[in-house]
C-alpha cells in the first residue's frame, strides 16, 4: 500500500511493502524491513532494518504529531484511497494562505493591538492572550492588512478558535 | 516539632514529605477536589481536603490552611515554592495560630518582596546592586524620563513577583510606555501590585545565584552557586551547580556577598540570593529569594546535603547538622524541569491525561515528579510536573547523562518540554558552556524545530505504519462486533501457557 | 572500539546502554521473541532479533550472539551478569570473532569458575581460604568421610556455579547423602557440572566482598567493600557499602588480599572477591564473581564512579581513569533487589502484567529498573526486576530513604518483594547492623508475615470498600448496557472545561 | 450495607454506612469517615477521617490481597446476602484441614521423597518442585500420614494442582 505523508511540510510518497508477514520500505535504493510495535498508548519501538527508534505518536492520521528520541515532527498521513478521494474533491491545500490567526491554546484575550483594516508586517503584535497567568503576545506571521478580528479584551477562546483574520 | 502540615502539591509536597521522614517527623498533606488522587495526598499520613480547585481556594487560601493545621495537631508548616510560600501574611497568620513557619521570619520576607526596598537595603549592607531607580516609578511617563537618564537597554520590572512574570526589556524611548503597561498589568493581576521600577541592563549576564542556610544559634553556610543563565523570557528551564564558568574568586566573593545580604536582613532558614554576573564577572544582587527554590536540587547533588532537612532542623531550633568547612563541592549536577507545555505552540500549556510514562533511571539520575500514568493535568496549577536532577563526575559526565534521561523519558497524551530540552542541551554553546540569559530567546526557533532532521525518513515510514495499524485495528474491531475474536501474540500465549505449567 | 553489542536484557541492558553512550559508544540490543518491547531494544541504537525465548535459544546462544555482533558490525560485547558473561567459551568465540569482550581474559575466568582449583591457586598466593577439600568429592560416600574429619557444620558446594544454586549447608553425618544428591543435581541441571566439594562452616559470618578494578597497563584499584550479609537461601537480598560494621583495619587488609587474589589470577577489568567474615574480623576468601555484579551499584553510589564506564575503558585498551589514591567512600549506599516474587508463597516468581506502576524518587534515590506499565512479566527470566539504589549521608539517612522509597513503590498486577523488603528492613537488627548470613532465614517467617500488624481494621475497611465497588461498577456496566451512561467527577468535568475556555 | 470480611484468618465485620454522599465506619466507637478512590488498575488512597494510606489490591472478592503501606493482609470479603447465602449452604469452612497439598506455583516435580502410609511429621520433605532453575522442598505443615500422591518425577504442576493427600 502507498501513503501520502506530510512531514513539516515536505510532502513524501511511502509504499509499505508486505512479504512473508512482515513489511519493508526502500531507503535510498535498498529495501530495509520497518516494524512498528506498539508498547502502549501511543508509545511505540520503531525498527528500521537494525535501527531502533523510540517513538511517541499523538493525534489524528491529519494531524500526527511524532516524537523519534529527540526530534518532533508535525505529520499527516492519508492512504492512496484517501489521497485519490481528496484530490477528486479538490481539497488539500485549502489552510494554506487563509489568512486566520487561531489561537494556539485556551485562554483570555486580554488586549487587542490592532484594529480593522491596520496594515502589518510579519511579527507585528496582534494581540495579548493570558493562559496560566501568562501574557502572550499575538504576533502577524506575514505581511498584509488586518481584515477582520473576531475577539475583543475579555473574551475566553478554546484552542482553535479564530481570532483575527489577515487580508 | 512532631507534625508537619505541607501547604503545597506536586513534586516539591512531595520532596517535603520525604525530608519529613528522614527527620521523623509526621505529614499532612492539604488537597484540592481536583488533586485527591495527587501522589502527594497518597504519601502523607494525613491529608486534609481544603474544598475547590482554584488556588485561590485552595493552596492559596490561609484560613483554610491554617484550620486543616489546628485541627490534625500539626505544629509546623512547610510552604514549599510559589503559593503562600512568599506571603509574609502568611508567616504572621502561622505566628498568631501557634504554628512554626518552616521558612524565615516575615520582616527579611516582606523587605526582600519588595525589589526597590530590597536594592535599597542591599546597597546599605555594601552588597552590588544594578544601577537604577531605588523607587518605583510615578507612571508610563516618568518611567519613559527614568529610562531615558539610564540610557538602553533597560528592564521594567514589577515590585512584587518574580518567576519571569512582570518583567519587560526596552530597547527603545518609544516602546517604554506600551512595555511598562503591561508588566503593571501583568504584575496587577499575578500579585495585586502594579508598582515597576527601572534597571539598567547588564549587558549579555550569567544569572548566578548562592544557596544560604542560617540558623537560630548564628550558624551561617553557603553552599556555592547554581547557574541559571538558560532561560525563556525569565523562566529557567535548565539550572546547574556549579556554574560552567564562573571564576573561583567570583565564587568567594559572591558566596560571601549573599551571606552578607542574608545577614544584612536579618535571614534565618534556606534563602536564594540571585545576582546577574557580566562578561568581566562584575555581579550585582538582582533579588533574594526567601523561600526554598525550585532548582535547590542541584546543590544538594554537588554538597551530599538534604537542604530541606536542614529546613527542618532550622525551624525546630535545632543548629545547622554542618559548618562551611564542612562544605565542599563534589562533581557537578543539572536540572532540567519538565513541564506539560507545547513548545511548537509558543510554550502554551498543555493540560489531558497522561497515557503512557516511562521515567528515566541509572547512575546519577534523581526524580523529583509527581506523576502517573492515568493522572489527569489540569490547567488549575502550574505546567511543571517535575524535575529531572541529574549528577556526574564532571560536567560531560552530568551532561550526558541528562541527555540520556531526556532520550528515555517517555510521556504521551499531554506535549511536555523533554524534546525540546533535549535539542537545547545538544547545541554546541550549551556543551561548552557559552551563553548567557539572552542565549535561549536569541536562538529559541532553531531548538524548537528538529535538530538534525535526521529522522525525517523514518518519521514517514512511522505515520504510514501508525495509519495502516489504526485501519487494522478499526477493521478487527468491526470484525469482532460481528463476532469474531482477538488475538494473541505467540509468545504471550507460549509464556501464560508456560506460566500455567512449569515448562521454563 | 566504537559500538557495542549487549549481550543481556533487562535492566543490566539497560544500565549498560547508558554507559556506552556516556562513553559515545553506539550500541546493539539483542532480543528474544518475548522481549521485542522491552527497554533494552528501544533504548539501543540498533537491535538484532534472536529468535525464539528460550534462553538457550536466546541470550545464552553463544553462535546466534557473535552472528548478530559481526552483521551490525559490532566491534565489542559486553555480557553483563548471568548468561553468557561467566562463560569461558564465550570470551574465546569472541576472541575468534575479532570481538573485544568486555570482562577479563577467559584464562583467570576458568580458574574462578573452578571453585576448587580458585581455592588452590588462593590458597597458594597467600589469600587465607575457608578450611576444607582442595578437590571434589567422588561420591556421596566420600563426602561423608570428608565431611565427618572437618567436623559440623559443613558447607556442600557444586564446583560450577554460584547464586546460591547447588549449595548446602549439613549439620549431621547422617544428612549429607541427601544434601549432596540434591547439590549435585541441581548442580548439574544449572551448570552442566555435578561436582561437590566441601568447606567447613563459617559460624554467623557475615558476606563481606570487595570490588575491584584492574586495566591492561599495570592498573589496579579496589573500591573498599560492599556488605551482602542479608540473604536468603545464599540469594543476595539487600547490599550495602560500607559494611555496617567492619573495622578498618579488616577492611585494608581486605583490599589488599582482593588485588593479590585478582593479580594471582592474571585478572584485569572489573571483578569482585567475595569473603566470609567471621566475628573476630577473620576473612576466607569464598569466590571471586568475574563480571560486573549486580550489587555494583551501591559501590558506585559511594564513589561516584561508573564502573561499566571503566569497563569500556579497560576493554579498549586505555588505563583507568583514577588511581587507589583518589578513591574516597562518601556517604552510605543500600541497594534492595525487587523481584517478581510472592513471599508468602515460598517467593515464587510471579508472572503476569504490569497494572499499575509508580517509582519511588528524590533526594539519593536511584533507580535500575527496566519495567513499565503494561509489561508482562514472563517466567523466561530471571525474576529479579530491578534495583532501588538509595545514597544517604550516613547510613540512618540512606536506610530512612531507602524505606520511604519503598513505601512510594508501588506495582499492581504482579507480586514483588516490595513490601517484604520493607519489613525486613524495619527490623531492630537490621538498624543496628546486627546480622550475619544466616539472619534473615532464620527470621523468614516473621518478617514475611505483617509487621505491627497496625492496619488491620484499615484492611477490614478496604475490604469492604473494594468489594462495594466492585458490585458498584458491576450494576453500572449492567445499566449501560441497558442504555445508560458513565458518570465523570465533576472536577475532570470542570477541568476540560477550564482547558476549553481558558477560564483558569 | 455490613460486610463480612476475612483478614489473615480472623472474622471481622464491617459496616459501611453512607450519609450525605459519604462512608462512614465505626472505630472504637467512633463514626469516622471512609473514602477509597481507585488512582488505577488495581491502586487506590484510602482515607480514613484524615489519615492516608496507599493501597494495592488484587484478587477475587472471595481471596483479596491488599498492601496497605508495608502490610501485606490476605482477606476475604462478602456482603450480608452473600453470607447468608452461604451460611444457608453450610460452606465456609470446607478447606480447613483438608490435607490436601497442592503446588503454590507452576513448575516440575523433581523427585518424590516420601511413599503413600508414610507416617510424616510437620516439617518431613514431601518432593522437590523446580522452578525457575531453583529446587524448592515442599514440607508437610502437619503431622500424618500419606494418604495419596498426585504426582510423581518429572510431572509438569500448574498452581493449585494437588501433590499429596495427608491423612
Amino acid at each position: 500500500m502507498k501513503y501520502r505523508v506530510t512531514v513539516d511540510g515536505e510532502e513524501l510518497s511511502v509504499e509499505l511493502v508486505e512479504r512473508g508477514g512482515r513489511t519493508f520500505v526502500v531507503r535510498d535504493g535498498v529495501e530495509v524491513a520497518a516494524e512498528l510495535v506498539l508498547v502502549r498508548n501511543g508509545a511505540y519501538s520503531l525498527l528500521l532494518g537494525v535501527e531502533s527508534l523510540p517513538v511517541v505518536a499523538s493525534g489524528t492520521n491529519d494531524d500526527l504529531t511524532l516524537t523519534l528520541g529527540s526530534e518532533t515532527w508535525r505529520t499527516s498521513v492519508a492512504d492512496e484511497r484517501e489521497s485519490l478521494a481528496a484530490a477528486a474533491m479538490g481539497g488539500g491545500s485549502a489552510k494554506r494562505g487563509s489568512g486566520l490567526v487561531r489561537a494556539v491554546m485556551p485562554g483570555i484575550v486580554r488586549e487587542v493591538m490592532v484594529r480593522t483594516g491596520d496594515a502589518i508586517v510579519r511579527g507585528t503584535p496582534l494581540l495579548i492572550l493570558e493562559a496560566m497567568k501568562m501574557q502572550n503576545e499575538v504576533r502577524a506571521d506575514a505581511d498584509g492588512t488586518v481584515a477582520e478580528i473576531h475577539v475583543k479584551a475579555g473574551t475566553a477562546v478554546a484552542k482553535g478558535d479564530p481570532l483575527v483574520t489577515l487580508g | 516539632m512532631k507534625k508537619v502540615l505541607v501547604a503545597n502539591r506536586g513534586e516539591i509536597a512531595v520532596r517535603i514529605i520525604r525530608a519529613c521522614r528522614a527527620e521523623g517527623l509526621a505529614t499532612v498533606a492539604v488537597y484540592s477536589d481536583a488533586d485527591r488522587r495527587e501522589q502527594h495526598v497518597r504519601m502523607a499520613d494525613e491529608a486534609v481536603a481544603l474544598g475547590g480547585s482554584s488556588p485561590t481556594e485552595t493552596y492559596l487560601a490561609v484560613a483554610k490552611l491554617i484550620a486543616a493545621a489546628k485541627s490534625t495537631g500539626a505544629d509546623a508548616v512547610h510552604p514549599g515554592y510559589g503559593f503562600v510560600s512568599q506571603s509574609a501574611g502568611f508567616v504572621d497568620a502561622c505566628a498568631a495560630a501557634g504554628l512554626v513557619f518552616v521558612g524565615p521570619p516575615s520582616e527579611p520576607m516582606r523587605l526582600m518582596g519588595g525589589k526597590v526596598e530590597a536594592r535599597r537595603a542591599m546597597h546599605a549592607a555594601g552588597v552590588p546592586v544594578v544601577p537604577g531607580t531605588l523607587d518605583p516609578c510615578r507612571d508610563a511617563a516618568h518611567a519613559r524620563e527614568v529610562c531615558d537618564g539610564i540610557g538602553y537597554p533597560v528592564m521594567l520590572k514589577a515590585v512584587a513577583g518574580g518567576g519571569g512574570k512582570g518583567i519587560r526589556k526596552v530597547t527603545r524611548s518609544e516602546e517604554v510606555a506600551g512595555a511598562f503597561d503591561r508588566a503593571a498589568s501583568e504584575a496587577l493581576s499575578s500579585f495585586g501590585n502594579g508598582e515597576v521600577y527601572v534597571e539598567k541592563c547588564v549587558l549579555a549576564p550569567r544569572h548566578i545565584e548562592i544557596q544560604v542556610l542560617l540558623d537560630t544559634h548564628g550558624g551561617a553556610v553557603h553552599l556555592g552557586e547554581r547557574e541559571c543563565s538558560l532561560q525563556r523570557r525569565h523562566q529557567k528551564i535548565v539550572e546547574e551547580a556549579p556554574s560552567s564558568w564562573l571564576p573561583g574568586a567570583t565564587r568567594a566573593a559572591m558566596g560571601e556577598a549573599a551571606l552578607r545580604a542574608a545577614r544584612a536582613a536579618g535571614y534565618v532558614n534556606a534563602g536564594t540570593v540571585e545576582f546577574l554576573v557580566d562578561q568581566e564577572g562584575n555581579f550585582y544582587f538582582l533579588e533574594m529569594n526567601t523561600r526554598l527554590q525550585v532548582e535547590h536540587t542541584v546543590t544538594e547533588m554537588v554538597h551530599g546535603v538534604d537542604i530541606v532537612r536542614e529546613q527542618l532542623r532550622i525551624a525546630a531550633g535545632r543548629p545547622l547538622s554542618f559548618s562551611q568547612a564542612d562544605v565542599r563541592a563534589n562533581g557537578h549536577a543539572i536540572e532540567v524541569r519538565i513541564c506539560a507545555e507545547d513548545p511548537e505552540q509558543g510554550f502554551f500549556p498543555s493540560a489531558g491525561r497522561i497515557e503512557h510514562l516511562e521515567l528515566p533511571g541509572g547512575p546519577g539520575v534523581r526524580l523529583d515528579v509527581a506523576v502517573y500514568e492515568g493522572q489527569e493535568i489540569t490547567l488549575f496549577y502550574d505546567s511543571m510536573i517535575g524535575k529531572l536532577v541529574v549528577w556526574g563526575r564532571d560536567r560531560d559526565e552530568a551532561l550526558t547523562r541528562t541527555c540520556e534521561a531526556l532520550r528515555e523519558f517517555v510521556v504521551s497524551g499531554i506535549r511536555t518540554t523533554i524534546p525540546f530540552t533535549l535539542r537545547l542541551l545538544e547545541q554546541d554553546a550549551v556543551r561548552e558552556g557559552r551563553y548567557d540569559t539572552g542565549y535561549l530567546d536569541a536562538n529559541l526557533a532553531r531548538i524548537v524545530g528538529h535538530g538534525t532532521g535526521r529522522h525525517r525518513f523514518a518519521a514517514s515510514v512511522t505515520a504510514a505504519l501508525v495509519h495502516r495499524e489504526r485501519a487494522r485495528n478499526a477493521a478487527r474491531a468491526a470484525a469482532a462486533v460481528r463476532g469474531g475474536q482477538g488475538g494473541v501474540p505467540a509468545w504471550v500465549a507460549l509464556g501464560r501457557r508456560s506460566a500455567m505449567r512449569g515448562l521454563e
